[in-house]
């Protein structure tokens, strides 16, 4: 994981020191993606940096959010990141635990949760993700993990939050296999096929943040991390990238939010003695 | 039920062809079961999963496997499954896809004695271009798309729990996954368990407990589940699995570890 | 989720028209929030309800209801419900009839936010010609028949369990029965409890447990489910159970019986 | 509820004192049901008679049968007969307690229940049974409690044992309504329909024990209980009844079983201060 250093201030030359705290772009995406969570939610979490944002919304902002893993653990509060996603820290500290059926019977299907947060191998302009497959399915140039509950994730939650490291072998102009619907492939599928849930209304980058066009469904760039440029986040986008009318500057992570980001992060490396769950 | 080894167990209800499930979500993998399939060379077997992790990656490695049906493939919070995905690319295993609430509930339709699993699921998505398995209805009373897959009902399915009383009924605490629905579902069914206690005592009135009438044989194999872990006994194994990424990336070394550890390792 | 009086919460939640679910199977049934839905009057309720017994029998003696929808009616080991039963043979309440397999199945589709619920019953059986919703599908892989009836998705299910904690989780233990199911298919969903305690405790990692965003009010009632029984708490009253009877077969009794024991009782 | 006394005797006058102990009508029907199960079997056992069988088979020759109540409790030992299905008695003993759901899916529907046991207030010559309404279901002239889970417990059992109280008025030619399915309106439907499990195998009553018919599945006489008559039996019965070509004797209670049914029923009493479960 190569994360780029960035400070709190404008782009461009700095004739100053730079005003806020140090941090690294991967930092900014989770927490930019933190913020998105509210007191409210209920958040079908995935493992990785969904996982990482989730537990800083909960640690920061949203103490009462309610985090589910598909292991089938309810409400869970972990103390440190879990490495898998049936992780017994995650079992723990939950209200209780289901069976995976029930978890995604009356719990995804049933409508019962907010917002499920995904990330993927590839997303396309419309939000459609690809976690299966690089290269043709029968004859795979990257065989993927696959759907795991992903693709239930997109049909069953509320809304779906997006969380992805920004290059152009990730945002492309056409997914090689559609896993996950987002907006669907010309954006008005999921529209038509009557699915009354919203998709994708979020996708969290190291670079910007992303929301749909509400005509169209095209994740368009809605707010540039500092320091950040268009033409960075062009040369990172395999597509042509649209820009809100107006784009707004992501605020910087604030001196809490790194610190107890930094906490979650060493507690976890210490709890697993590894880097485990250390990409954001 | 017969309470009988580990050895005994697979020798009896593991035969070459079936279709076999080694359950476990993360927590209580029958590792130990699965490395006595691997000793005594069972061939030629379908294994179905949700989440194929080491153990498969090994079964698939030795070649015991001609097809594999699951939902999610790798190694968690580490990476890929190297001989799985070699095996996939070269297009030497079958596969059959499926995502996790599909599969998930494809287990239930088995212990529910259906011939199918209703759900909602996939539309827009490719995954049933490349499954034909993935069908549609109509519901009858509303008019909307239902997604069908058939019942997973597995020739012996496997798991590892914490405990067996000493009528051999069995009692799963933590994350339980789907290994309920699992030995339901099947025509054979072996729990390997930590300990055999003479009762379970105290203990909630709603515990997650099989009685002994679903399973096939109880055999006692403590840390029956390491790498993997069993709830109030002991954690996961977490370099293991990090250790596992190194060892299956490359086929010579794979094989000189897997006769190191597992096939000279004895139960 | 509020914390509500039984009264407010029966005020707020349960309107003229409603498609009513008071669930608990033999245990744990709500009968103080049924008494304050009597005392409040409401009416023209579909009343929903695996095992119709003496508080639906209340309801309905006292003109409340205008269908039922239900599997088995009776009082539970004594008899007839003789209000619930004068009213059919009068045919002043319309029914919907199931079976429990059904009608739980139909609970669950309704929990899993699918429009109906598909198993294997009714084959051969009269109960299909007396009720046009259960249908038949033919299975896309075996051709078997499936039969189908539409998911039930009250406007409002209320409950009754152990207790809640500060959250307004939801513990139950004990015979469950169906009051998961019924309170995720439900759009409103109500619970009793016998107490509110500041935290669970130790407990099964796999307590049967609503968490707080799947209820819309919870109010302490103790002794709610009095005549029946919560487990770890009081036992059933098979006295009143059996004065029922008599109670009920006569109209102006049970009027009488009514107002001095429901309607000027107060909560 | 009436009961003709009996002896352990033959039928006819008796020029000496009974040689057996004392006992009852009912006591025999129950102690003959009881005799049908046996160790291995997972029994789906209803309220009333079928759980004093049940019962008495478990505190007598099958110590290991499994009892399974409708309410989700697997291998209960009531230590009292429950008043209700759902009392907190089978619950306390029982191995564990599932949701209802699951009970008809995984536990009836899914083929894990050897034996049903049922009651109902009508049968026909082939074992079909109702409980629904007597009259027409529209206009009844009395309106029973319903299927419960009798329509399922017919269908996903491996077989099913039927108990009841031999009159004209329950042994009826044709069925008012038919709830469950036994062997078909003509004897044949189960077959033809391919339904995998056997329906009724056995229907034991206060005088005798009913076998189907192997060609017709017409339930025949088997066995006469002590000093009842053929004669008794087709004056109880609604349609012609037929006797098998071999009618045995039914063997009269023992004394350990008399002594644990009345035991049982005592119990039951002293714990509901009724008479409940008193039927047998």
């Amino acid at each position: 994981m190569t994360s780029i250093p960035m400070w709190g201030g404008p782009p461009g030359p700095r004739p100053t020191p730079p005003s806020g705290p140090f941090y690294t772009s991967a930092e900014m995406m989770t927490v930019a993606a933190a913020r998105a969570l509210g007191n409210d939610d209920i958040c079908f979490v995935g493992i990785g940096l969904p996982s990482a944002a989730c537990n800083l919304a909960r640690l920061t902002h949203a103490p009462r959010i309610n985090l589910v893993y598909e292991s089938g653990t309810l409400a869970t509060r972990p103390d440190v990141l879990p490495l898998s996603i049936g992780d017994g820290e995650l079992c723990e500290t939950a209200l209780t635990t289901v069976a995976v059926p029930e978890m995604f019977r009356y719990w995804l299907q049933g409508g019962r949760i907010t917002v499920g947060f995904l990330g993927g191998a590839q997303v396309d302009r419309f939000g459609n993700l690809n976690s299966t497959v690089i290269g043709g399915y029968g004859s795979p140039k990257v065989r993927l993990p696959g759907s795991g509950g992903a693709a239930e994730v997109g049909m069953g939650c509320g809304q779906v939050f997006i969380i992805m490291r920004h290059s152009p072998r990730s945002f492309v102009p056409q997914l090689d296999f559609l896993t996950t619907l987002g907006h669907g492939r010309t954006g008005i599928e999921r529209r038509q096929l009557g699915i009354r849930t919203k998709g994708p209304t979020l996708l969290v980058t190291d670079l910007c943040i992303m929301r749909p066009d509400p005509q169209t469904n095209e994740m368009v760039v809605a707010s540039l991390h500092p320091g950040i440029t268009r033409e960075q986040v062009r040369e990172k986008t395999g597509w042509d990238v649209r820009f809100a009318d107006v784009v707004a500057e992501t605020a910087p992570p604030s001196a809490e939010e790194l610190e107890v980001l930094r906490s979650l992060h060493a507690r976890t490396a210490r709890a697993h003695g590894t880097a485990g769950g250390s990409e954001s | 039920m017969e309470f009988l080894t580990v050895h005994d167990a697979i020798a009896r209800h593991v035969k070459d062809g079936d279709q076999l499930a080694l359950e476990g979500f993360t927590h209580l993998v029958p590792y130990a079961a699965g490395h006595e399939i691997i000793r005594q060379g069972r061939r030629n077997l379908t294994l179905i999963r949700m989440t194929p992790d080491l153990i498969y990656d090994q079964m698939i490695g030795m070649g015991m496997a001609r097809k594999l049906i699951f939902s999610w493939c790798g190694n968690p919070g580490v990476g890929s499954l190297h001989r799985l995905r070699e095996a996939v690319e070269r297009g030497s295993l079958e596969i059959v896809e499926y995502s996790h609430g599909a599969m998930a509930q494809a287990y239930e339709a088995g212990a529910a004695g259906m011939p199918c699993a209703f759900f909602r699921g996939y539309r827009g998505s490719d995954l049933p271009a490349v499954n034909p398995d993935i069908r549609f209805i109509r519901c009858p009373f509303t008019g909307e798309e239902i997604t069908c897959i058939p019942a997973l009902r597995p020739d012996v399915t496997i798991i590892h729990a914490q405990r067996a009383d000493r009528e051999g009924n069995v009692l799963i605490e933590g994350i339980v996954g789907v290994q309920k629905e699992a030995v339901l579902a099947a025509r054979r069914a072996v729990a390997t368990v930590e300990e055999i206690v003479e009762d379970f005592g105290p203990r909630s009135t709603n515990a997650v407990i099989l009685p002994h009438w679903t399973l096939s044989a109880v055999a006692v194999a403590p840390r029956g589940a390491h790498p993997s872990y069993a709830h109030g006994y002991y954690a996961r194994d977490n370099r293991y699995y990090i250790a596992w990424d190194a060892v299956s990336r490359d086929r010579e070394t794979f094989r000189a570890w897997m006769r190191k550890n597992v096939l000279e390792a004895g139960q």
